[in-house]
C-alpha cells in the first residue's frame, strides 16, 4: 500500500485503489474479548474472502484481496492510532469489528474524517447509530436496544414480572440497564429493584447484591444481569453459590457468547434465557458454516465470528456490484439494501441509520443431560423478527 | 438484621482473601525487602493450576489445594534463587521492577496458552451445601474459607513471630553477610521463605477458583487493592496486613450494601481509607515508626 | 590456632592488603593497630570468610579453611565482632544474642550475659538498632560470648564506650581470655591495647610493618602514637 | 540513629555515576553531539515514523522526562503517574470541547489542573519513601481511575471523551504531521523545563535530600516541602505531556488513568536510563513504536514482550540505554585525558 | 563567660514504646558556653540531642531558645533558628563534593534552594566562602573529592564545617572526635576552640580530656536523668560520676 493512500477515485470508474481490496480487522487480540471475536475473526473474513473469490472466480472486481490486521488492546488510544494507519497506511478500504464501545465511538470518528467505510461488529452501544452515527459506519451485529427487548420482553412474559436488575456500572451496563428496564415496563413487568456493582469489581464479589435479591419486596422472579466477561463469569457461579434458582430466583443474562458459556458451564447456567444474534446449530445453513470455520479455526463460531464473516462477504459483493472500492460508491449501494446470507436472515441495511437489521433468537441454555456435542449449548426458543429486533431509527442520527 | 450479619460475613469472606494476599506480601516484604507486585499473577497461576489440573489430570479440588501452593512455592524458590536474590541487595524498587515486569509476563504466558475467557470450576462437592447459622443460612464453601483463612493467618504469625524461624529469616534478611558470619547458611533459609509467601498467593488462588472467574487477569486488579491493604495495615507488619486485609472486606462489603447510592463512595473506599490512615499515622495502623534521623 | 600466610585482599582493582602473614596461638590476645584504613577491618573479613576479592592462605588449628564459607568456619569457633556493630534492627536485643548457634566448649548463659551487662537487660525487648551506641557495642561482644566462639574477632569494640565500660571490656578480654579464648583485636587505643593483649601487629598500607610486644609498645608510645595519629 | 527498615533509598545510586554527576562532567562535546542527535531525531521522526506515532513518542518523553525528574533525582518512585498524564487529558479535553479554546491554553489548563492534584497526593505521599511511596502513589491514581470512571457526567465513562477540537486559531492541523510540528515547540519547551530543574539550585538540593534527608532536614531545608515540590513540578510536566495525548488523539480514554499506564512510564524511564532524563526520551521512542510495531505483528503477547524487556534490563542493564552509553561516553573521554 | 541561658529545658521527657530514655531532663546552656553532656551509654545524650534539634518530638516538657517557645518544631525550622548540629554517626551526602557539602550548608537560609528556574550555577557565589570553612577544617586539598571517598577523621571534620556554614548560634556536636586518631582529635578541640567565640556549644563526648580542655559546664546523664552538673573539676571529682561513669581507674588518670 502507498503512503498516504489515495483520495476518492471519481466514482463510476471501473477502478480499485491499487487494483486491490484490503479488509483491516481491528479488535482485541489480547484481552478480555480475544476469544469473542480476536484472531478468530480474522479467520472469519479469510473464509469470507475465499468464498467471494470461488463465487466470482474471474469475474470478481480483483483477487487480489487481502486482510490487514491489528490488536486495539481494548484500549481506544490505540484504536485511533491502529484505525488512522490502517486507513492511511496499509490501504484498508474498510475495517471490521472493534468490540469495545469506547473504542467503537473513536474509530467510527476517524472512518468519517477519512472517509472510508467501517463496519461495527463486536460493539453493543447504540450511539454508533444514534448521536454519534455517520455516513460511513454500520453496525452489524447487535446492540443493548435488541439484547433487552429480545430477553427482557420474552423474560417478563414467559417467566416472571418482577425483576432484579444488576449492571456494572459503566457504559456499556448502564445502557444495558435501561434498555432492559424500558422493555421490562414495556412488557408489563416491574424493575423492583436495581443495582450498579462496581466496574471493574477487583474483588470480584458480587455476594452483597446477590444476598439482597430474594430478600426484595415483592420478592423478584427474575434477576437480570449485564454483566459482560468474566464478571459475569463471577455473577453466575455466585448466583449458583446461593442457590437463587432454589429460591425462586430465575437467572436472564443480558449480553452473552457461546464462549461464555463454554467457561461457565452449561450446567451451571442451566434454563437461562439471553438473547443471541445468531447460533451455529440453529439450522443445516449455519451448521455448515460453523463446520467449515471449526476445520479452520478448530473451534465453534460465536456470532461476532459469523458477523464478521457475514459483513466482510457483503462489503465484497457491494464492491463487486459497484465496480470500484469508492467509498460513497459502496454506502450508496449498501443502503436500504436488503441481504440474507449465513448471519442475516431478513436482513437489512438501513439507509436512515446505517443499522443493519436481521432476525434475533431468544436462547436458553440447556440443562448439562441435553448436550450431546460439544458446543451445542443452546436451544433457540424462538426468533424474533428483524422487524421487531431493532430499536426504529433514532431522530438523534443525523448521517 | 439478618441482612447485616448476612452483609458482615460476606465481608469477612471476601476479606479473608485480601488477608491471605496481604499475608504473603508481608511475609516476603518483612523477610526479603522486596515487594512482590507479581503477587497478584501468582494467586492467578493458583487458580489456573487447580482448574488445569482438574480439567486435563482430573485431580480434585483438595489434591490441587496442596499441590498448587507447593508447585508454586517451588517455582517461587527457583525465581528467587535465579533473580530476586541478585537484586536484594540494591534498592528494594528494583525488585518491586522486576515483579512488575514478571507480572506481564506471567499473565501473557497463560494467555497464550490458555486465553482470555474465564474458566469453569466446581465447588468441591463435600462443601456445596449451606450451613444455618439460624439467622440466616449460608454456603458451607464461604464458611470453610473464613475458617480456614483465619486458622492460617493464625499460624503463620506465630511460627513468624514466635519461634527461631522468623527469627533466623528476619536476621538473614537483614544482614545476609553478618549472618552468616553467625553460622548460619543464609542461602537456606530465605529461599524457602520466598517461596512459602509465593505459596500462600497460590492457595489464596486454589481457594478462590470455585468461588471466582478463574481467567489470567484475575489477579491484576486485585493486587493494586492489596497494596492499599498492606498501606493500610503498615507494610511489612504481619499482624497488621491480616488485620487490614478484613477490616477491609467489612468495609467494602458495607459501604456496597448501605452506600449503593453513591457508587462513587463505595468504590473507592479503600483508597479513601488509605489516605485517612496515611494522615493520621504515616506508617500504616500497625507499621513501626520512623526512626529519627 | 590462627595462622594467615601471604594474604592479599582487594577492592575491586585496589589492594588493600599486601601479603599480609600473622600469627596467634591458642589463648593470647593478638591487637591489629594502624591507621584509619591501613586493612584492618579487612584483614578480619578476610579471616570470617566475608572479602570476596581475596590470596593467600588462612588456617585455623591447623586447617586449611580458606576455601570454607563463612557460615561453617563460624560453627567452628570463630565470632566477629564487627566495627558497625552488626545490630539487627528486626530482632530485638535477646533474640540478637540467641541468633547465633552455640559454636564452642564454653557459651556463656542468657542469664550470664545480662549479669555482666545490665543494661542490655532492661532494653532486652527493643529492637537492636533503637540501642544507643554504646549499647548496640556490648551487644555485639556479649553475642560472640554467648555463641562461646574460641577466637574472636574485634573490631574497636571499644570505640564509643563511656570510660567506665571501657574498664570493662578489657574486664571482659582478660576474663575471656582466663578461660583459653584467643583474641584478635583491632584497636586504635594504645592505651587499652597493652592493657588486654600480649601481643602486637602493626599494619601499615596493607602489610605487616612490625610484630612488638607489650613492653616495647609502653616505651615507643609516643612514637606509635605519632604514627597514628596520621 | 540510622534505621535500615525506612532509610530513604534511591534507585541510582546503584548506577554511577548519577545523572547529576554524568551530565556535569561529561564532556562538552558529548552534551552538544547528543543535543544535536536529539534534534534531528525529534526533526525527522514525522517523516520516518506514522506520524501519529511520532506525535504519541513526544507526548510520551513528557511524561518519561517528568517520571525520572521523581525517579531520578528526587529518588521518589511514583508508580501513579497516569493520574496526572490522565487528569490533564481529561481537563485539556473538556476544555477544549466545551471553551473551545486553541489547544495549547487548554493544554495548560490541563497541566495546571494536574498540578493542583499533584498537591493533595504529593502532601500524602511523600510522608512515605522508597517502595511504600511507589505503593501509595499507585493506589491514589487507582482511586482517580475510579473517579473519572464513575463521573460519567463529565468523564463519558467508558465511553471516553470523544471530539477534542484541535483548535488553533483556524490553523488546519487535521493532519498528525502538521500537528507534530506544532506540539515540538511545546513538548522542547517542556524538557527544557525538566532540564533547568535538574540544573537548578533546588535541583541541587533535591539529590541531597535523596541522598540524605536528615541531613538536609538539619541543614534547614524542609525535606518534605521540597518533595512535594517536585512532586508538583514533576505533576505539571506529566501533565503537559497528558494535554498533548488528547489533543493528539482527539479523544480521552480512562485507560490514560489506568495503573498500567504509569507502569509503562517507569517501563520507559527505566528503559531509557534512570537518572538520565534524556534517556527517558529515548526510552519513548523505542517502547512506544515498538508496541506499534507489535500490534500490527500479529503477536499477541504483548504484555511478554513489554514485561521480557523489563526484567531484562532490572537484571543485566540497570544504567538503561542513555545511562549505558553515559557512562561509555565518560570512560572514553577520561582514557583520552 | 557563661551569659544568660540561650537553649533551655524544662522538664523534658521522651519515651520509646514504654522506655523512657530521657526523663525529666532539666538543662540551661548558657550563651557563650561551652556546655559538655556526658554520661554512660545509653544515657539519653543522643536523644536528647534529638530532642533539642527537632528530629525527636518530646513526650513532655518544653524547650526554649533565646526565650522563644521551640517544642515541637521540626528539624528544618529549629536549623532555620540558628541551631546547627552534627551527627554520632557520620551523615553525609554520598555523591557530592566537599565544597558541594558547605556550599548547600550556605545557601539554606537564603531561599535560593527554592529556585527551579534558575542556574545551579548561581551556587558558585558560596564557593569563596565554602573554601574558606574548608580550609579551616583542615580540607581545602579535598575540597573537590565526592564525601564518600573520605577517610572517616576527614568525614568528622566535614561535619563540622557543614555546621559552621549556618552560622549557628548554637552547635551541637555529638562526639566529634569519636573514631580520631590522638593528633586529630588535638586538631579537632583546637577548631572547637576557635569557633566557639561568639556561639554556644553543646557536645556529647567520651573523650574526658577534650571535655577538660573545652567545657565549662559539665552535665553529667545518667538513665535519662541529670545526675550531677557543674564546672568540669567538681564534676569529674563527684562520686556518683565516678561509680557512674567514669571508673575508677580512670578518675586517676
Ligand atoms: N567497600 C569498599 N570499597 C572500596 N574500598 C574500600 C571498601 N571498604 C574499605 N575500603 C578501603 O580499603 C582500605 C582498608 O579499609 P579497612 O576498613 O580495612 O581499614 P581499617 O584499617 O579498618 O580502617 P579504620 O581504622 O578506619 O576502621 C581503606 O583504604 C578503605 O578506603
Ligand atoms: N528510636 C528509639 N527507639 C527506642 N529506644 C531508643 C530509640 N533511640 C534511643 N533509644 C534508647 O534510648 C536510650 C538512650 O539512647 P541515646 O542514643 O540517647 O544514648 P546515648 O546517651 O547517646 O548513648 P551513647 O553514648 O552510647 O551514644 C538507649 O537506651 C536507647 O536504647
Ligand atoms: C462484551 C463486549 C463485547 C461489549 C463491550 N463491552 C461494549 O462495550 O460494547
Ligand atoms: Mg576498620
Ligand atoms: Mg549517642
Amino acid at each position: 500500500a502507498g503512503c498516504g493512500g489515495g483520495g476518492p477515485q471519481s466514482s463510476g470508474d471501473q477502478k480499485l485503489t491499487g487494483d486491490k481490496i484490503v479488509l483491516g480487522v481491528l479488535n482485541d487480540q489480547s484481552g478480555a474479548y480475544s476469544e469473542l471475536s480476536g484472531k478468530n475473526s480474522v479467520a472469519a473474513v479469510e473464509m469470507a474472502i475465499a468464498d467471494f473469490t470461488a463465487k466470482y472466480g474471474d469475474k470478481a472486481v480483483t483477487t487480489d484481496i487481502t486482510v490487514e490486521t491489528a490488536d486495539h488492546q481494548n484500549k481506544p488510544d490505540v484504536a485511533n492510532s491502529k484505525a488512522q494507519e490502517m486507513y492511511d497506511r496499509k490501504g484498508v478500504d474498510l475495517i471490521l469489528d472493534v468490540p469495545t464501545s469506547s473504542a467503537a465511538l473513536k474509530v467510527a470518528d476517524v472512518a468519517k474524517e477519512k472517509k472510508k467505510l467501517y463496519f461495527n461488529i463486536g460493539a453493543a452501544t447504540t450511539d454508533l447509530t444514534g448521536k454519534s452515527c455517520n455516513k460511513y459506519t454500520f453496525h452489524y451485529a447487535y446492540d443493548t436496544y435488541m439484547l433487552a427487548n429480545g430477553t427482557g420482553k420474552t423474560t417478563t412474559e414467559q417467566i416472571g414480572k418482577n425483576w432484579y436488575i444488576l449492571y456494572p456500572n459503566y457504559a456499556f451496563g448502564q445502557d444495558m440497564e435501561k434498555s432492559f428496564s424500558t422493555a421490562i415496563t414495556a412488557a408489563g413487568g416491574t424493575v423492583v429493584g436495581k443495582d450498579g456493582a462496581p466496574f471493574p469489581n477487583t474483588s470480584g464479589d458480587f455476594s452483597t447484591f446477590l444476598l439482597k435479591a430474594p430478600n426484595l419486596n415483592p420478592k423478584p422472579d427474575v434477576l437480570g444481569t449485564m454483566q459482560a466477561g468474566a464478571e459475569l463469569v463471577n455473577v453466575v457461579k455466585q448466583y449458583n453459590e446461593f442457590k437463587l434458582r432454589d429460591k425462586g430466583v430465575g437467572l436472564a443474562v443480558g449480553l452473552m457468547f457461546l464462549t461464555d458459556i463454554h467457561s461457565l458451564t452449561p450446567a451451571a447456567l442451566a434454563g437461562t434465557t439471553y438473547t443471541d444474534a445468531w447460533y451455529w446449530n440453529f439450522d443445516a445453513k449455519n451448521r455448515e458454516f460453523a463446520d467449515r470455520f471449526q476445520q479452520k479455526a478448530g473451534t465453534r463460531p460465536t456470532f461476532a465470528h459469523a458477523a464478521n464473516y457475514s459483513a466482510a462477504l457483503q462489503y465484497l459483493e457491494a464492491v463487486q456490484a459497484a465496480g470500484t472500492d469508492d467509498a460513497d460508491a459502496v454506502v450508496k449501494g449498501l443502503e436500504g439494501k436488503t441481504v440474507e446470507d449465513v448471519f442475516l436472515r431478513n436482513g437489512k441495511i438501513r439507509a436512515e441509520d446505517h443499522r443493519v437489521v436481521h432476525d434475533a433468537y431468544l436462547a436458553q441454555v440447556k440443562p448439562q443431560s441435553e448436550v450431546a456435542e460439544p458446543w451445542d449449548y443452546v436451544k433457540v426458543l424462538k426468533t424474533i423478527p428483524a422487524a421487531e429486533a431493532f430499536r426504529a431509527p433514532s431522530a438523534d442520527c443525523k448521517l | 438484621m439478618s441482612g447485616f450479619a448476612q452483609n458482615t460475613f460476606n465481608g469477612l469472606v471476601s476479606g479473608a482473601f485480601y488477608a491471605l494476599l496481604a499475608l504473603g506480601l508481608a511475609v516476603i516484604f518483612g523477610m526479603l525487602r522486596v515487594v512482590n507486585f507479581a503477587h497478584g499473577a501468582f494467586y492467578m497461576l493458583g487458580a489456573f493450576g487447580a482448574y488445569v489440573l482438574l480439567s486435563e489430570a482430573g485431580v480434585p479440588f483438595w489434591a490441587a489445594l496442596v499441590i498448587m501452593p507447593v508447585g508454586l512455592g517451588l517455582l517461587g524458590m527457583a525465581l528467587e534463587r535465579a533473580v530476586i536474590h541478585r537484586l536484594t541487595k540494591l534498592d528494594p524498587l528494583y525488585n518491586f521492577l522486576l515483579t512488575f515486569g514478571l507480572t506481564l509476563i506471567l499473565q501473557d504466558l497463560v494467555k497464550l496458552r490458555y486465553g482470555v475467557q474465564s474458566s469453569p470450576y466446581e465447588t468441591p462437592s463435600l462443601l456445596s451445601g449451606s450451613v444455618d447459622f439460624g439467622l440466616f443460612d449460608f454456603p458451607t464453601y464461604r464458611v470453610f474459607i473464613l475458617g480456614f483463612a483465619v486458622l492460617l493467618c493464625v499460624a503463620v504469625w506465630w511460627v513468624l513471630t514466635r519461634t527461631r524461624i522468623g527469627m533466623v529469616v528476619r536476621a538473614a534478611t537483614e544482614r545476609p553477610d553478618l549472618t552468616r558470619a553467625f553460622g548460619i547458611d543464609v542461602g537456606r533459609w530465605v529461599t524457602p521463605v520466598f517461596g512459602f509467601g509465593i505459596g500462600l498467593a497460590g492457595l489464596a488462588g486454589v481457594l478462590a477458583a470455585p468461588m471466582r472467574a478463574v481467567n489470567p487477569l484475575m489477579g491484576a486488579d486485585l493486587i493494586i487493592v492489596v497494596f492499599a491493604v498492606v498501606v493500610i495495615g503498615g507494610l511489612g507488619s504481619i499482624f497488621g496486613s491480616v488485620a487490614a486485609g478484613f477490616g477491609i472486606g467489612l468495609v467494602q462489603a458495607w459501604g456496597e450494601a448501605y452506600l449503593s447510592n453513591f457508587p462513587l463512595v463505595s468504590q473507592t473506599i479503600v483508597f479513601v481509607v488509605m489516605a485517612g490512615v496515611l494522615l493520621w499515622r504515616p506508617a500504616g495502623l500497625f507499621g513501626r515508626e520512623e526512626a529519627p534521623a | 590456632m590462627l595462622r594467615i600466610e601471604n594474604l592479599s585482599a582487594f577492592y575491586g582493582e585496589a589492594q588493600v592488603l599486601r601479603d599480609v602473614s600473622l600469627e596467634v596461638s591458642v589463648g593470647e590476645v593478638v591487637t591489629l593497630v594502624g591507621r584509619n584504613g591501613a586493612g584492618k577491618s579487612t584483614l578480619l573479613r578476610c579471616v570470617m570468610g566475608l572479602h570476596p576479592g581475596q590470596r593467600g592462605t588462612v588456617e585455623l588449628d591447623g586447617r586449611d579453611i580458606t576455601r570454607l564459607p563463612a557460615h561453617k568456619r563460624a560453627r567452628l569457633g570463630l565470632g566477629w565482632v564487627p566495627d558497625d556493630r552488626g545490630s539487627y534492627a528486626t530482632l530485638t536485643v535477646t533474640e540478637n544474642l540467641t541468633l547465633p548457634p552455640t559454636v564452642g566448649p564454653d557459651p556463656w548463659s542468657l542469664e550470664r550475659v545480662y549479669e555482666a551487662f545490665p543494661a542490655l537487660y532492661t532494653r532486652r525487648d527493643s529492637a537492636a538498632t533503637m540501642l544507643s551506641g554504646g549499647e548496640q557495642q556490648m551487644l555485639a561482644l556479649a553475642r560472640v560470648l554467648r555463641m562461646g566462639a574460641r577466637l574472636l574477632l574485634c573490631d574497636e569494640p571499644t570505640e564509643g564506650l563511656s570510660p567506665l565500660l571501657v574498664q570493662q571490656v578489657g574486664d571482659l578480654l582478660r576474663e575471656a581470655k582466663r578461660h583459653g579464648v584467643t583474641v584478635l583485636l583491632v584497636e586504635q587505643n594504645l592505651h587499652f591495647a597493652t592493657g588486654v593483649a600480649d601481643r602486637h601487629y602493626l599494619l601499615a598500607e596493607g602489610r605487616v610493618a612490625e610484630a612488638m610486644d607489650n613492653s616495647e609498645v609502653r616505651s615507643r608510645e609516643r612514637e606509635l602514637l605519632a604514627y597514628l595519629g596520621i | 540513629m540510622t534505621n535500615t527498615v525506612d532509610t530513604p533509598t534511591d534507585a541510582s545510586r546503584s548506577t554511577p555515576p548519577s545523572g547529576l554527576i554524568a551530565v556535569a562532567r561529561a564532556p562538552g562535546w558529548v552534551r552538544y553531539a547528543l543535543l544535536a542527535v536529539g534534534l534531528a531525531v525529534a526533526a525527522w521522526l514525522p517523516n520516518g515514523l506514522y506520524p501519529a506515532v511520532a506525535v504519541d513518542i513526544l507526548c510520551w518523553a513528557l511524561f518519561a522526562v517528568a517520571v525520572d525528574l521523581l525517579l531520578g533525582f528526587t529518588g521518589l518512585m511514583s508508580f501513579g503517574h497516569a493520574a496526572f498524564w490522565g487528569t490533564s487529558a481529561y481537563v485539556t479535553g473538556l476544555v477544549a470541547i466545551h471553551a473551545g479554546l486553541p489547544f495549547p491554553l487548554a493544554v495548560l489548563a490541563g497541566a495546571l489542573a494536574a498540578a493542583v492534584l499533584a498537591v493533595p497526593i504529593g502532601y500524602l505521599a511523600v510522608k512515605r519513601t522508597g517502595i511504600y511511596f511507589a505503593m501509595v502513589t499507585l493506589a491514589f491514581a487507582q482511586m482517580v481511575y475510579y473517579v473519572a470512571n464513575e463521573w460519567r457526567s463529565v468523564t463519558q465513562g467508558e465511553n471516553g471523551l470523544q471530539g477534542v477540537p484541535r483548535e488553533l486559531f483556524g490553523v488546519d492541523l487535521t493532519d498528525d504531521y502538521f500537528f507534530y510540528y506544532a506540539i515540538l515547540p511545546i513538548v522542547l519547551l517542556g524538557l527544557a523545563a525538566a532540564w533547568r530543574i535538574v540544573h537548578s539550585p533546588f535541583g541541587r538540593v533535591l539529590v541531597g535530600i535523596r541522598d540524605n534527608p536528615a541531613r538536609a532536614r538539619a541543614l534547614g531545608y524542609p525535606v518534605h516541602r521540597y518533595k512535594l515540590t517536585a512532586f508538583v513540578l514533576s505533576g505539571f510536566i506529566a501533565g503537559l505531556g497528558g494535554g498533548l495525548f488528547a489533543v493528539g488523539h482527539r479523544f480521552v480514554s480512562l485507560d490514560v488513568l489506568h495503573w498500567t499506564t504509569s507502569g509503562k512510564a517507569v517501563i520507559v524511564v527505566v528503559l531509557g536510563g534512570i537518572g538520565t532524563l534524556w534517556g527517558g526520551v529515548l526510552g519513548a521512542a523505542l517502547v512506544v513504536r515498538l508496541e506499534d510495531w507489535l500490534s500490527f505483528s500479529g503477536f499477541e503477547a504483548i504484555g511478554l514482550v513489554t514485561g521480557g524487556i523489563f526484567v531484562l534490563v532490572v537484571v543485566l542493564f540497570r544504567r538503561g540505554i542513555w545511562g549505558s552509553v553515559a557512562a561509555l561516553a565518560h570512560r572514553l573521554a577520561a582514557r583520552r585525558r | 563567660m557563661a551569659g544568660q541561658a540561650l537553649l533551655s529545658a524544662r522538664g523534658l521527657t521522651r519515651d520509646f514504646r514504654g522506655f523512657r530514655a530521657v526523663d525529666d531532663v532539666d538543662l540551661d546552656v548558657a550563651s557563650d558556653s561551652v556546655h559538655a553532656l556526658v554520661g554512660p551509654n545509653g544515657a539519653g545524650k543522643t536523644t536528647l540531642f534529638n530532642l533539642l534539634t527537632g528530629f525527636l518530638r518530646p513526650s513532655g516538657g518544653r524547650i526554649e531558645l533565646a526565650g522563644r517557645d521551640v517544642t515541637g518544631l521540626p528539624p528544618e525550622q529549629v536549623a532555620r533558628l540558628g541551631v546547627a548540629r552534627s551527627f554520632q554517626i557520620t551523615s553525609l551526602f554520598p555523591q557530592l563534593s566537599a565544597r558541594e557539602h558547605v556550599a548547600l550548608a550556605l545557601q539554606s537560609p537564603s531561599g535560593l534552594g527554592w529556585r527551579f528556574w534558575r542556574s545551579a550555577k548561581l551556587m558558585g557565589r558560596y564557593t569563596e566562602r565554602a573554601d574558606e570553612l574548608l580550609a579551616m577544617v583542615g580540607l581545602a586539598e579535598l575540597a573537590d573529592a565526592p564525601s564518600a571517598s573520605l577517610a572517616y577523621g576527614r568525614k568528622r571534620a566535614l561535619e563540622l564545617a557543614i555546621a559552621l556554614a549556618l552560622d549557628p548560634k548554637v552547635l551541637l556536636l555529638d562526639e566529634p572526635t569519636a573514631g580520631m586518631g590522638l593528633e586529630d582529635v588535638d586538631r579537632t578541640v583546637e577548631l572547637i576552640g576557635r569557633v566557639r567565640q561568639g556561639r554556644t556549644v553543646v557536645m556529647v563526648e567520651h573523650n574526658m580530656s577534650v571535655v577538660g580542655r573545652l567545657a565549662d559546664t559539665v552535665t553529667v546523664l545518667q538513665a535519662g536523668k541529670v545526675l550531677v552538673e557543674g564546672p568540669y573539676e567538681q564534676v569529674r571529682a563527684d562520686e556518683r560520676v565516678i561509680t557512674a561513669y567514669l571508673g575508677a581507674a580512670d578518675a586517676a588518670h
